[in-house]
Parts: C-alpha cells; structure tokens; sequence
C-alpha cells in the first residue's frame, strides 16, 4: 500500500517538509493542495534551475516569465500578450474536449492579463499517420476540438504546425498559443494587495471535474490513464466568451486589483498565486463558492479544474459594480474571500478553520527544487555515425520530389486550417499556408507577424543545435513575412526528468533556446514545461516548441512566400552545403533518422534576415521563402503551388543532385523579384558578403530543374499542386 | 432489426450546453425548470441480423463510435 | 440613413460588420445590444455572424427567442430592410422570417475558406449592383450551412427568384447550392457568406461591398445600376 | 417533474451527421447497417409542476426552443 503522500503524487522528502513548513501533519486538504501545487505542472521544480538560461530582458519587454503571460512592447502605447500551454494528456485521452479545454486555458492566461486575445496558433505532434487509426482519431478529434473552441470565441486560429513521428505515437502533443493586444496602461498582474479587499469568483460552477489534472500532467501516461478519466472536461467556449467580454470591461474600470484564472490546481493555485504577490494572505470559505454537484468536500472544491472560471481581487466596497457588470454578460460574481496580512491561506468551510498554510510554502518558492543528473543518451554516438555516402542517390527525381511533397509533414496542412475560422475579426493579412501569419492591429499602421516552430527530430540528434535552429527558424518565417522578430514563448515537451538522459535533453535544450534568443535579440516572455510525455520506457523527441512574434512597422508592406508572376527572378541566398542529416529527405525516403544535425552560423543567419527585412521594407521583393523540411526542391515547389505558377531553375553544383535538392542547410532562402530590381539586390548581397545564385525565373506552369545543365525535375505545377495539397485531405477523409 | 441508441453525458461531467438551455427556458417563461441535459438519440436499421448479435454488434459500435465512454453512458433498444 | 448591428451575446462578426459600413463605405452605424426593445431609428438591421448563446442546441435557436426579435420582425413587416450573415441567417430561419433550415455541413467539418458565388437574381436591395450570373468571391465558415427545404417551399424559391447567391462549387450540401436567399417582399436577405470580410483591398478581397453598395443605393431610392 | 423530450429530424430532411456515421460503421466492420438517424434526447427537470401542466409546457417548450419543426418532429415522456 503507498503511503498518504504517494498518494497525492509526493516524496517521502517532500513530505518531510511539509512537516516543517506546518510543524504538524497536513490534514487531507492540505496534503492535497500540496500534492497540487509541487506538482511538476505547478511546480516546475524540474526546470526551474535552468531557466537562467534564458534572456528574459530587453527594451521591449514589459512583462517576462511569472505571470500568466508574458508582454511585450510593440509601440504607439501597445503591447503584445502571448504565451503558449500544452494539454498533452488531456489531449490523448479525449482529443476533442482535450484539445478545446487547452485553448479556453491559454486564452483566459492572455484576459487576465487584461489583454484581448487576437489569434490562436497550434502545435501538434502525432505518431505516424499513414496506416493508423489511432492516429488518424486523434488527428481528428484535435483539430475538431481547437476548432470548436477557437470558432466559438471569435478568435481567429490564424497558424501552427503539425509533425507525425513514431516517437509520439503513444504520447501525442498538443500545445495551444494565444496572442492578445494590449494597451500599456491596462496591464493587470495577478495580485492580491490590500488587506480586506473582497475575493470575488466568476464562471461556471465549480465540480468534481478535472480532480488533480496538475498531477495528470506530472505523470507518465499508463493503461490505468484511461482510467483517469475525472481529468477530462468538457468545455463551454460560450461561457468563456462571456467571462472574456466581462473581465476587460471589469478592467477598465478600476474596481480591479487583481486578477488570476483558475486553471491547474484550480482554486489552491490561484489563491496562493495572488496571495504571495500581494499582502501575502487570504481567507477563502469553500462554502460560497458555487457548486455545480452536491455534497462536494472542501478539498474537491480547492482542487477541482473546472473550466471557465476566474478570481477576481475587488477593491472593498466596490463589490456590487463588479456584480452589475458581470450580470450584464449573464454571469454571476460571488465573493468567497478576502484578503489578509497574516502569510496564511486559510481555507474555512463556514466558520470551520479547514485549512491553514503558510501561502508562500505552497507556490513555487516554498516548492522543492530539483537539480537532477544527467548524462548523454547511448543513442546520440550510432546516430552520429551517419554519412551521406550510406545512402544511394535515387533515380528519379519526378518520383522523389513527388514523395517527398507527399510526406504527411511537408504536404498542405489545408484540411487542417480549413476548419479553423482564420478570417474573424477581419484584421488577418496573411493567411495560415504562407510562412508566419501576419494579423493587422486596428487604429495603426503596423502588423504582427506570428509563427510556432520545431523540428524535433534536429531536436532528437542534438538537442543543443536543434533547439537554436527551432528559434532561428522562426525568426526566419517571421522575417519572411517581411516583420522583426521581437519575443518568443515555448511550449517545453520532454520525457521524464527524472531520468538522467532525457534530462540531458532538457538542459541542452534550454542552454540552446537561451544561445539563439541573445544572438537573435528575442527574449523568453513566457512558456511552459510539459514533461513525462513518455509511455512504456520510449520517450517523444524533445520538443521545445517556439512561438515567436515579430513586428511590422508599415502593414502594406507583407510579404508571403509564393511566387507571383512569370518572369521574375529567382534567387536563392546561403549557400547548400552537405547537410542531409536529420533531414525529412532521409526519413521519407531512406527511412533513416540519423546524422548530424546542420550547422547553424549565427554570423551569416543574423546578416541575412537583417538584408530581407531591407529588402522588404524596400519592396525589392515580391517573395520571400525560407528553406527548411525538405529543402531546396522542396521550398520551390511550395513557392510555385499557390499560385499555379512554374518556375525554370538551373543549378551549378558539386554535390551529388538528392543532396542539392533536398539537404537541409541552415540559414537558406529563396526570393523572387522583377527583372528591374535584380541589380539592387545583387550590389547589397555583394556589399554584404553573403553567398547567393540566380537559379532561375518563374515561368507559366511547368516546374523544370536542371542540374549541371542535365533535366532532372520535370513536373507540371498542377501535378505537384494535386499531390501536396490531396496529401493529408486523403489519408483523413 | 431496428435499434435505439440513447447516448447521454455522465451524471460527474458538466454539460454546459444543457445549463445554457436551461438558462434560455427559464428567461423564455419556464422559470421552474431546474435542469436540463443534452444527449443523443440515435436510431438505427441494423439490417438482416438476429437479435443476439444485434445485442453484441451495438454494445461494440456503442464503444467504438457511438459513444465517447470517457465522458458519456450509453444504453440501447431494439426494436420488434 | 442608419445602420444598425444587433449584439447577442456570442455575436463575433459584429465588429466586422461595424468596421466594414463604418471605416470601408463611410456609414453611420450602430450597435444595437440584444435587449434593446426600440429599433424604430435604423434603416436596415444586420444579423451577424458567430456563434450567439453558443449556438449549443441548434445554431440561432437561442437568439431567435430573444425579445429584440420580436423588434426585428416588426421591422421587416414594415418593408424595412433585415440581412442576417451566416448565424444571422440561422436566426432568420429559425424565427421565420426566412423559409427553410441550415443544418450541418454534409462533411460534418467547419469550412473556412474563400468561395466563388454566384448572383443568381439582382432585384432585390441586397444585389442591385451587381450582374445576374455575375460570380464573385466571398469568404465563408460556418459548420452548419447545409440549406434544407421542402419541395414546396423550394418551388416557391425558384418562381418567385427568392434565391439570390449560390455557390459555383458546393461546399456543404446546400440543396440547389444556396449560399443566399431572400423572403417574397425581398427586403429580408439571409446569406452564409460573409460580405462583410471582403471590404477591404488590404486583406485581399473587395467583393463583398457590392452587397452593402446596393444596399446603401436602394436606401436612397435607386433600384439598379 | 422529469421529463424526456426526443427530437428528430423528419423523415424528408436529409441527415449528413447519420449518413457520416453509417459510412464509419460500414467501415469499422458493421457492414450490414442500413440507415442511421441522428437525433437529440433532452432531459428536462422541470420542477414542481403538476402533470397535465407538465404536458402543456412540454409542448410549448419544444415548438419554441427545443426543436425546429421545420425540420424536426419532437416527443416527450414525462416520468412519474
Ligand atoms: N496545426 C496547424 N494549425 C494551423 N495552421 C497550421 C497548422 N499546421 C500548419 N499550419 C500552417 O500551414 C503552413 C505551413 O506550415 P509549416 O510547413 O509548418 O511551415 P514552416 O515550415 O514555414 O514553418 C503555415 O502557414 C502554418 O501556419
Ligand atoms: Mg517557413
């Protein structure tokens, strides 16, 4: 039989200072509020210590990590909230309400902050899809659940990426983004200050749903999973719609001291959150917060997830206009607390003292702190043993390019975002299916751009190299689009911590993420760690999902990636090199996940992305398209698809042709730009010492590549139009 | 054979489409209603099978497809 | 000559429509919040898109037992002018204002795309800028667009040229590929394309004005182009 | 009171969401199901009314927010 503590998830250590911090035993409610709260989820007593790795700092940033999101400065007195939240577990379980439940989580951590939520991203991560049900269920339920969320509130889901690999099959992921606008002067922090100030709660009712879903998250996923089922709830995008337009017309008032959603570790969380920023106290009765079953005990209602709820921290007094506008949007706000300077949450069911906890001892300043071993996976020497010679070149190239175009993770992800309202609100300039979306902010002359990116499987052959290629790759799909990158927030996916190996994955990670965001000038705002996403001993790939931010000084000026019009030429900026290692080309078509990761030099990345942004804002371009899964081939034919368009390129090369193609060398893009500008650009590129070619021009409707004067793409766009774009539609419908 | 398939949330999940109707009833003149939850009825014509199977296939289908047993109950008729 | 959008609660293309009238064809416009009794003021009422009350049980069943409704069909008895956009269009339906049903989309999935319509009629106050088999691109997402009718009341369509927009590729089972029709007076228009998404040459598409241009037009007493 | 309203669409209304789901159990091995039909179960507390009041609300309910009988035919049970 495990003891008490295991039983709440914690260690026989933890316990003992739990003893300390009381000088007594915990009773049942209090264990489980701990058991809650140094959750990993709650916690992060796991990743914590490495966090001062990462910039947090710059002239833009209003608000780092530790707040509910982060905010970031993009001028004319406004700001950008945005964070990102994975609902792994959830997601596996019930992938429809999983997936909907983690959207409405993320948007309420983006109101609270007192900004409106302005678009939603998404980054999914399934097994192989081909042949799989399972997956294929999932897939479906996911996109469904996102969808239904986001649609409902009226926020437009405006990009993401989705990856199947065999690492997630068991343990698929799901990490949702919110992005929200913000006036300076409206930021609100989650603090409880002013002793007596009334703790008022809003939303839906609490129950029995979403018991210990903090401690969920901190798991490996098991059989006995299914069974825990009370994690799973249904959520109403409606009430939250209502709870949104009702919070930020409270937070224009100025009733409000503080503000904090209730999301893991429910009411426990929240209260001790907004009591250790405050005065330090808080007296809550259990009994007038509203039930939504019967005879629910004191520690049920502390560590219920119900959804759509939010705790209001009201000046005292103010407490009935706070009601007359909450009733307005149909809501209810009950006060079930006030705030104290006594360090204590004391928890009183009636005038029953149920609790009583020194409130610092439960957040993660009281929490433990772990700083584990780690070591080098065996893995990592075999799969750098790889050399490109190992494998045999194909032999036709229409049939490779095909396939490649094919390949669940390079194919149209349009049957996705089709089911996503992207348009709402009217302000999306650029569509999901280009790079980096980019949304217009209403009353000024500038957009945003926005992007998620990771290739876990760089991430998986060199956890360091590939976290700072998944930042820098953002920040290209940013600058594609014509915006300067300005933030980022991760979304941090990893097996268990407390193994030594994938805790090595964790920490080269995290020393890569802080390397990119000082070099490429955004800094960490906010993010999230999801770890034990493993089930029978295999863990994901490391997964340090980015979600970056950039800013676009004149909206007219954004650019997309496809090509427009016959005629003008094609340039390619960088320089391939020998680099087919971790590539999709060697998965999809060798079947092979090894080799070297590419070789990222910040020098060269850094110059390039600075003379795009130039050549942009100079508007010598007419596209602009960054290389990644797939490469060269495969960014050209994306750049014709959208169109219809063709394109007639020639290469001069030494590598071998599958290497020239498909090699996925770092710090590439391909651009195109009418005949009259060429020698602009050219003179700049000279100027700058950065390697370039004129491989071609865009033609009608045919897509030729020549390499050393010898045909070996011959395909009609409509062709490889069909193919891309049927991909993905095919295997769901 | 023709069958009956109800499909109803579990008593511990909320249903919020059922408490935002029950608000509408209650705003539209029926201000005694207390509860209200949504389900599914699903009817279906199973074709040429004998009642036994009939039993076994809707059970199966019932978690398979029919219903999403993490969340919601389901129980089933057939008919003649 | 006023504009009026009525706000329910879970309304989301409200704005849109605002920002559209407002900012693309210089209109005076007005929110109207859903519990406003008097809409004596307005010259054309616009329904908008979203999801209003959640639209959980069926879409615009909610809305259309608001009292503000009851308004709206005064409004429309008088001839004035009525549009509902996508849920709008929903709500028309399920108060009776407009014949028919939207049900689910045949594939069951939300579309989101960007959708050739065809005008099929262009006397009425909502098409009178445009050409008859004139096709133009209108933006659409809705999970439950899918027009179902009865025989009669789809003969009654067709001989009194009720249906107005109709789409060139089916996206949702629609019978007769409706994207839009209108009553027997024609001053009641229900479409599920969103004509307020496509005002504006930045966002890639100006179709939509038309709509609201013959509006504006037949307001001030012309007919046709 | 408790009562079950059941909602369906008429016969004459095409039903995508039961055409769908015929397809997938076709698929998933039930080969032999004919037609399926999508409707709602709606179970309604109405409080403290008595029966023959129970009925009139029911109906009225029902042609006001429960079902859209344009489309749909509705019924009720009232239990107890
Ligand atoms: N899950 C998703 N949700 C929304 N949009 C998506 C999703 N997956 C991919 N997309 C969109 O599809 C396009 C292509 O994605 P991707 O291949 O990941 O782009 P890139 O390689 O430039 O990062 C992008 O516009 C992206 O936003
Ligand atoms: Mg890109």
């Amino acid at each position: 039989m495990s003891s008490r503590y295991e039983e709440v998830g914690l260690k026989h250590d933890e316990y003992k200072k739990i003893l300390e911090f009381l000088g007594r035993e915990p009773n049942e409610l209090e264990l489980n509020m701990y058991g809650v709260m140094w959750s990993e989820h709650c916690s992060y007593k796991h990743s914590k210590v490495l966090f001062k790795h990462f910039p947090t700092d710059g002239k833009n940033v209003l608000q780092g990590p530790g707040e509910n999101a982060g905010i970031v400065d993009i001028g004319d007195n406004l700001a950008i909230a945005m964070k990102i939240e994975s609902h792994n577990h959830p997601s596996a379980i019930e992938p429809y309400q999983g997936a909907a439940t983690g959207v409405g989580g993320i948007i309420r951590d983006i109101f609270a902050m007192g900004a409106r939520p302005i678009a939603l991203l998404n980054s999914l991560r399934f097994g192989e899809i081909e042949n799989s049900d399972r997956v294929k269920f999932l897939l479906d339920g996911v996109v469904e659940g996102i969808a239904g969320y986001g649609n409902c509130m009226g926020i437009p889901t405006v990009g993401g990426e989705v990856y199947f690999n065999s690492s997630y099959k068991g343990n698929p992921l799901v990490n949702a983004m919110c992005v929200g606008v913000i006036e300076h002067k409206k930021i609100h922090r989650a603090n409880a200050s002013g002793v007596g100030n009334s703790i008022m709660y809003i939303g839906a009712a609490t129950g029995r749903d979403g018991m210990g879903g903090a401690s969920f998250a901190s798991v490996e996923l098991t059989e006995q999973s299914e069974e825990k089922k009370s994690a799973v709830q249904v959520g109403d995008p409606f009430m939250e719609k209502l709870l949104l337009e009702a919070c930020l017309e409270l937070l224009d008032t100025d009733c409000i001291v503080g503000i904090q959603d209730l999301g893991a570790a429910g009411l426990t969380s929240a209260c001790c959150e907004t009591a250790t920023k405050g005065e330090g106290g808080m007296e809550i009765d259990v009994l007038k917060v509203p039930r939504r079953e019967e005879n629910m005990l004191p520690v049920e209602i502390m560590i219920s997830e119900s959804q759509e709820r939010m705790l209001l921290i009201v000046k005292k007094g103010r407490e009935n206009e706070v009601r007359e506008i909450v009733e307005k949007w149909n809501l209810h706000a009950v006060t079930i607390g006030t705030v104290t300077n006594n360090d204590r949450l004391i928890v009183r069911e009636g005038n029953v003292v149920v609790g009583d906890m020194p409130a610092q001892s439960l957040d993660s300043s009281g929490a433990p702190k772990y700083y584990k071993d780690y070591e080098i996976p065996k893995y990592i020497e075999e799969v750098r043993k790889f050399r490109s010679s190992d494998v045999n070149e194909p032999t036709d190239y229409n049939e490779t390019l095909l396939k490649m175009l094919t390949a669940p993770n390079i194919a149209s992800k349009e049957w996705i975002y089709r089911q996503y309202d992207h348009m709402v609100r009217t302000n999306t300039v650029v569509a999901p299916g280009s790079d980096a979306a980019v949304i217009r902010i209403r009353g000024t002359n500038k957009a945003i751009a926005l992007t998620t990116d990771c290739n876990s499987r760089f991430c998986y052959l060199n956890p360091r190299e590939g976290s700072k290629i998944a930042v820098t790759e953002a920040a290209r799909n940013i600058v594609c689009s014509g915006a300067t990158p300005i933030a980022i927030t991760d979304g941090l996916n990893f097996g268990s911590p407390e193994k030594p190996d994938r805790f090595w994955q964790f920490r080269e990670c995290i020393i890569g993420i802080g390397e990119a965001c000082r070099e490429l000038d955004t800094p960490v705002i906010s993010g999230n760690v999801s770890f034990y996403n493993e089930t029978e001993n295999s863990a994901i790939y490391p997964t340090p999902i980015i979600g970056m931010v950039g800013v676009l000084d004149d909206v007219s000026k954004a650019c997309t990636m496809e090509f427009k019009s016959a005629g003008d030429v094609i340039i390619l900026l960088g320089k391939t090199k020998d680099e087919i290692g971790g590539s999709e080309y060697l998965s999809r078509i060798h079947n092979l996940e090894s080799g070297h990761v590419p070789y990222l030099n910040f020098a060269l990345e850094k110059k390039i992305q600075k003379l795009i942004l130039s050549a942009i804002d100079k508007e010598l371009l007419c596209s602009a398209h960054d290389l990644s899964e797939g490469g060269l081939a495969v960014a050209l034919a994306e750049c014709c698809i959208t169109n219809k368009l063709g394109a007639k390129i020639e290469l001069k090369t030494n590598l071998r042709t599958d290497i020239e193609l498909f090699s996925e060398t770092q710090s590439r893009f391909v651009v195109s730009l009418k005949q009259k500008d060429v020698y602009e650009l050219v003179v700049k590129l000279e100027d700058e010492k950065i390697p370039f070619s004129i491989i071609g021009e865009v033609s009608e409707s045919d897509f030729k590549i020549d390499v050393n004067s010898e045909e070996v793409v011959s395909l009609k766009t409509e062709l490889m139009a069909e193919k891309w774009r049927g991909a993905l539609k095919c295997l769901m419908d | 054979m023709k069958a009956k398939v109800y499909v109803r949330l579990k008593k511990s999940i909320a249903d919020p489409q059922g408490t935002a109707i029950k608000g509408m009833l209650n705003k539209i003149g029926f201000s005694k209603v207390e509860d209200v939850r949504i389900g599914k009825l699903i009817e279906l014509d199973l074709g040429d099978v004998a009642k036994e199977d009939a039993e076994v296939q809707l059970n199966e289908m019932c978690k398979k497809l029919l219903a999403n047993t993490v969340i919601e109950d389901y129980r089933f008729e057939i008919e003649g | 000559m006023k504009f009026g959008i009525i706000v329910f609660p879970g309304s989301n293309c409200d704005i849109d429509c605002y920002h559209a009238l407002k900012v693309e064809l210089k209109q005076n416009v007005e929110y109207i919040w859903h519990d406003t009794e008097n809409i004596d003021d307005f010259d054309c009422i616009i329904l908008p898109g979203g999801f209003s009350y959640g639209d959980y049980l069926r879409c615009g069943a909610a809305a259309a037992n608001t009292r503000i409704m009851e308004s709206v069909k005064e409004h429309a008895q008088r001839g004035k002018l009525v549009i509902g956009i996508c849920n709008g269009f929903q709500v028309l339906t399920e108060v009776g204002l407009l014949p028919g049903a939207l049900i689910r989309n045949e594939k069951l999935k939300f579309i989101c795309d960007v959708a050739p319509v065809r005008v099929e009629n262009n006397e009425s106050p909502f098409t009178n800028q445009l050409v008859e088999g004139q096709i133009i691109n209108l933006p659409i997402a809705h999970g439950e667009g899918n027009y179902v009718a009865t025989e009669e009341t789809l003969k009654e369509l067709k001989e009194n040229k009720q249906i107005l927009f109709t789409y060139q590729k089916n996206p949702n089972g629609s019978i007769l590929d409706i994207a839009g029709i209108c009553n027997e007076k024609r001053n009641v228009l229900g479409m599920m394309p969103h004509p307020e998404r496509a005002c504006e040459a930045l966002l890639g598409n100006i179709d939509g004005k038309a709509i609201f241009e013959s509006i504006i037009l037949s307001l001030q007493g012309g007919t046709k182009k």
